[in-house]
């Protein structure tokens, strides 16, 4: 609001010869800087519902997990100590490093940014995704794969999740909250970048973050579907699902700094990192349930790179105002000083995840804290642990009641030709 | 004056964006609510459940539209405190107190009070008797309650510029006791007049467990209605764009996250009280029991949400959580049966939620609230910070003229439902299931109803023979 | 000027949150028709609806933002009334008519659009056919005719300044035609030209009814849709930043929450009259059609949402109800097998949207709406009200118009991919279930294909086992 100060010094020499001209001037200023303080009220309040909106969408993220609840090899209190650790120290240091004003290899800390430019990890590809893949890495290289998952010759045994209308349900959620946390990284709305053209300013810039993430998520599906397809030879929906959110994970870091047709590029490259991530997975007989070390690990650097190479001018002196000529993407005529700086991200955070995590999760594994035992995992968890399965279709009702408890429950199997008496 | 025009322009948007936005959050809930109730009753019953959900929203707009909220909002001059009388059916709306972004505000919460309810008697209701009893509760239980409480003439209310109930009138915010209240002691009567469901006890007066049939919906539901109490909690400011007297930068805006940020750690502490205790309890972890705790934090904190501090609504949640805990056990003893435990849920945590309130208001918070933060106004606060009894003895009086409100309508009306023998369902139809017996057909088909060819090799087998 | 321009990002500002949250909204529509048709199918063919809901958007993006956009949006100077040719590939946006959230808002309905038509053919197409017909419609289709009635040059357009069919132009607000009626009407030649599925009907073509396979489903998708319908009625405002002239305190603001209003009562009293009149009709309460009833509802209103008032809804969404039931009876007695009632509900309820408009839009809103609410400006609205015949006729041309533009484009697509046999799948296939057939799998996984112990008796065995 420094535009609408105003000084009764100011306006006194404009209104000129008339006795009460500083009056008149201490008169209006006061008028003026009422209206100002209501206008200044008008920013927070549009800003805090901008804000709040877009927290509630990264908290409609969070449903996603539901669907996923079932395959985790975790037990309860193992899982309660490692989210402590992880949410709790982990990272808020790795952001503290690329997101506070002051972290050292921040963009928009006052002097001093790494190779002039600092990491533009603008939503968190690197941040986010890729400290929550490399954190998942460590943990399921330590407990290995589920059993079953590969048989006495070691080839894969495909696991499925037990639903696709649930993958579907909670791939659209994230989607739908991937809205939150992309264009809601900007964090405020109400801002102009004064060029001369009054309709474009921050809301522009947050309609294209929006459009680039759409983009990017699309394409990397669309090729996962053909590229899979020509692989494997049948349309797959998890597949559909899982190339979306690779393409999520990485257009994440550089969504408001690029082009709408990079975010293209960037979407059909990742959908090739997460397939070939998932190849390399089973040669080396790694089982994550949720392919996340993939897709958040993989998907996550790719986006970094990604970043340093086509992010434009443009865009990234409107987003990190105040320093001009800032280095951009090395593609796009900007020098690889930014892709010196996010190498080194990429490397900081692998560094400091995979040592942080993986001696937290050796620790566990000492302690015989991590894995649920061998019974306990094939009879599955809701069983031993949740005291039953998720799901009861049909009890027996018509037989005698005083039977009925919670485990007692017919399972209609699905090779008998004749229909359950019902 | 061009200048001041364009700025109602701008406050009335903002407002409205805002109450929006917050509505279509609260209408999310009544999904919450469907996948909640369909995931924790029986698979033979899923449908019907589904059902009154689903109608609930319906049958819902169109008595509120009608004369529900005439009877919550119709203030006018010459109005009473106890019923309000004016718009119906949205006559004389818009006008300069009411837009129609407030009216769907309110539809979305009328809804919410019917879908708690219908838990209660789920399983054994038929479906007749819930359309009486929804649109009944819908259209005139639950908004004279709101009309007490809310609108600026009712005799409980703390918003109202006149003179106040013991200098204070009740603070429930967003609804702990008019909402959440009214639907538990609703839930009460129905399953209270209604009986355990069959099976429920056996012979010798032991509980017989009767789970849910799918407990990705049970989550699913949680965390929607986690999601819609965002709309639900905070949205009751109505307006974002409120400055506060006295300081530069604060506003609604302020007190607006404040108030998300106590519903969320009110209801996560709940939610982890409810896990560890019943984990020593039962000895098992179980996600229903966090999702009810989750819940029980909420519906306890809404009352208060907007004048407490972030760590009161730790001690709420926590008390919430045990007040649940505590009921359920007393629910088994005494054999009283709620399918989805809305009574104990929404009836005891509500009311808890009230009292609270009356325990840990703040005084900066309540004069923020209710008198855009003017700090030379004597009003009574919560008593364990210094506030006098004025507050909690209007809390106490809400609790109770509540309780007694929707004893004295929904009980005779669910004590007629029995008596005419339109209430319960027969036995055999309760254990057959109600979507046979009513619905006609299963809410699950699988596979093999078809009898059609089932696995890849049957598949396969077929494709020779077709070759061939 | 500073005060000027900061002024108007703050409009700018306010407009945009308000339409990327509508946009927002809408795209979650997606995911209500991926459940609602995922619900509705046979378990069997669960996965391969999941995927064509799922694809539809992955291409709809990619077709829009490359040439579809450009199609229905891309007025420029030399432009002509029938299809637009700027913006591909969204070259030179923003600009001072479009912006970036703009885009994204007519991004989600027109894959709203194919999600429509996905359900008229769903069990029995091959999916690279699919896959055909979906870029069409999305990329050529469905952007002409948005520019027609949309774009302030399409010669259907109720909103520009220069002349107007008949003096009014179609009234079209939020799409019952642009979108509904489109999806409809490319679903009734996709399930014409395929035939019904096997055994819809029996030797003596008697209909065999074919549920879907999970009313859950049914139930989010419709609450999800309920929802989205928030974003996709009230959202085509655009703008909330807009005072009208001639009054104090109302503007857009006003029009946005009486939109919501009316589109909630629609849906509402079409739900209330399905339920009633199928219990009568067929003598039990149906989850799935009271779902339906609510979807015909909120489609015919959409047409109108914006232009009438909060009772001429009621009457709308009633006639709605009727309609639908109407057009399902028909279709039995074609043989028309559609399993979604995708083309009954969207394009007979569609087409009923367009001609409610002409008959109950009030003049008040109308010029509100079209006009910033100038109210020296003649123009014609509903005929009930007593405006004339000029709107009427305009929305009777639209319904024709649309209609038959879709009919001689989506027709020959679907009897060509017929001819090329690459539309329908092989009878052997379809027995099986598309999910075996081209996706490698069931789309749910019991727990006993691991070939593991499954009861607790197996479970106390196993552990009895491993302890001796």
């Amino acid at each position: 609001m420094a535009t609408l100060s105003c000084s009764a010094s100011d306006l006194g020499p404009l209104l000129g010869g008339a006795a009460n001209a500083t009056a008149a001037a201490a008169y209006i200023c006061g008028q003026f800087s009422t209206v100002s303080t209501k206008l200044s009220d008008t920013t927070y309040a549009i800003d805090t519902t901008y804000l709040l909106f877009s927290a509630y969408l990264v908290f409609a993220m969070q449903l996603d997990l539901l669907c996923f609840v079932r395959v985790l090899t975790n037990a309860v209190c193992c899982y309660l100590i490692y989210s402590a650790f992880l949410t709790g120290l982990v990272y808020p240091v790795v952001s503290h490093w690329f997101w506070s004003s002051d972290g050292w290899a921040s963009p928009t800390r006052a002097d001093n940014l790494l190779f002039d430019s600092g990491v533009i990890d603008f939503a968190g590809s690197g941040v986010v995704h890729l400290v929550g893949g490399v954190a998942g890495l460590m943990g399921a290289l330590i407990e290995g794969p589920r059993i079953g998952r590969f048989d006495h010759s070691g080839r894969s045994v495909a696991l499925r999740g037990h639903s696709a209308s649930l993958v579907v349900l909670g791939t659209f959620l994230l989607w739908f909250g991937w809205y939150g946390f992309n264009p809601g990284s900007f964090l405020q709305i109400a801002k102009s970048y004064g060029d001369g053209a009054n309709y474009y300013g921050q809301w522009s810039a947050i309609g294209r973050t929006a459009v680039t993430t759409t983009l990017a998520g699309c394409t990397a599906a669309l090729t996962t579907l053909f590229g899979k397809r020509l692989l494997v030879g049948h349309w797959n929906v998890t597949d559909v699902c899982n190339g979306l959110l690779g393409g999520f994970a990485a257009i994440t870091s550089g969504c408001s700094v690029v082009e709408p047709w990079a975010a293209i590029v960037c979407g059909f490259v990742a959908s090739g990192v997460l397939i070939g991530c998932n190849k390399l997975a089973e040669k080396y007989k790694y089982d994550d349930p949720l392919e996340a070390a993939q897709l958040h690990g993989g998907c996550g650097t790719w986006g970094i790179i990604f970043t340093a190479l086509f992010a434009k001018q443009k865009y990234v002196n409107e987003v990190y105002p105040g320093r001009p000529n800032r280095p951009h993407g090395l593609l796009m005529g900007g020098g690889g000083k930014l892709l010196a700086a996010h190498i080194i991200q990429i490397l900081v955070i692998v560094g400091w995840v995979g040592v942080t995590m993986g001696l937290l999760f050796w620790l566990l594994h000492k302690f015989n804290l991590l894995r649920i035992s061998a019974e306990d995992e094939t009879a599955g968890m809701d069983l031993t642990r949740h005291g039953g399965f998720a799901y009861v279709y049909h009890d027996d009702e018509n037989g005698d009641i005083s039977q009925k408890n919670g485990f007692m429950m017919r399972k209609v199997e699905p090779t008998s030709r004749t229909p359950p008496s019902l | 004056m061009v200048v001041s025009s364009w700025e109602e322009s701008v406050t009335n948007s903002i407002n409205t964006v805002y109450l929006l936005f917050s509505a279509y959050l609260v209408f999310i809930m009544q999904l919450g609510f469907a996948m909640l109730c369909a995931g924790s009753v029986r698979a033979k019953n899923a449908m019907n459940i589904l059902l009154t959900n689903v109608v609930d929203a319906a049958v819902g707009s169109i008595s509120y539209y009608l004369f529900g909220f005439a009877f919550a909002f119709g203030v006018s001059s010459d109005s009473n405190p106890f019923i309000g009388s004016h718009f119906f059916a949205l006559k004389d709306i818009p006008n300069e107190t009411y837009d129609y972004s407030f009216f769907l505000y309110q539809w979305a919460f009328a809804i919410a009070v019917a879908g708690i309810t219908s838990g209660s008697i789920a399983e054994r209701t038929q479906f007749s008797a819930y359309l009486v009893f929804s649109f009944f509760l819908t259209g005139f239980v639950y908004p004279i309650v709101a009309h007490w409480v809310w609108s600026s003439n009712g005799w409980l209310t703390a918003s109202s510029s006149s003179e106040l109930l013991f200098g204070s009138g009740a603070i429930d915010f967003a609804g702990s006791g008019v909402v959440h209240l009214v639907g538990g002691i609703a839930g009460l009567w129905g399953a209270f007049v209604e009986g355990p469901r069959v099976g429920r006890f056996d012979a010798f007066g032991k509980p017989v467990r009767m789970r849910g049939h799918n407990a990705t919906l049970v989550v699913l539901g949680t965390f929607l209605l986690w999601f819609g109490w965002f709309g639900f909690n905070p949205g009751s400011f109505n307006k974002i764009l409120v400055p506060y007297v006295n300081t530069t930068d604060q506003g609604n805006w302020t007190g607006i996250a404040r108030t998300a940020v106590t519903t969320t750690l009110a209801g996560s502490t709940a939610g982890v009280v409810t896990l560890f205790s019943r984990r020593l309890l039962i000895g098992h972890w179980d996600p229903m029991d966090v999702c009810n705790g989750v819940l029980g934090g909420f519906v306890a904190i809404t009352s208060g949400c907007a004048v407490v501090e972030p760590w009161a609504a730790i001690v709420c949640g926590f008390v919430a959580a045990w007040v649940l805990i505590g009921l359920n056990i007393l629910a088994l003893k005494l054999k009283f049966d709620d399918p989805l435990e809305a009574t104990q849920l929404h009836g005891g945590c509500g009311a808890w939620g009230l009292i609270f309130t009356g325990l840990f208001a703040k005084k900066e918070f309540v004069l923020q609230v209710y008198n855009s933060g003017q700090l030379d106004v004597p009003r009574p606060f919560g008593v364990l910070m210094g506030g006098g009894w004025g507050l909690i003895a209007a809390q106490v009086v809400a609790v109770l003229v509540i309780v007694g409100w929707v004893s004295i309508t929904m009980g005779p009306l669910f004590y007629a439902l029995h008596k005419l023998k339109i209430l319960r369902i027969s036995i055999d139809e309760e254990l057959a299931g109600l979507d046979v017996s009513s619905h006609g057909g299963y809410a699950y088909v699988d596979h093999h109803e078809d009898d059609q060819p089932l696995r890849y090799a049957d598949y396969a087998r077929l494709k020779e023979g077709s070759r061939a």
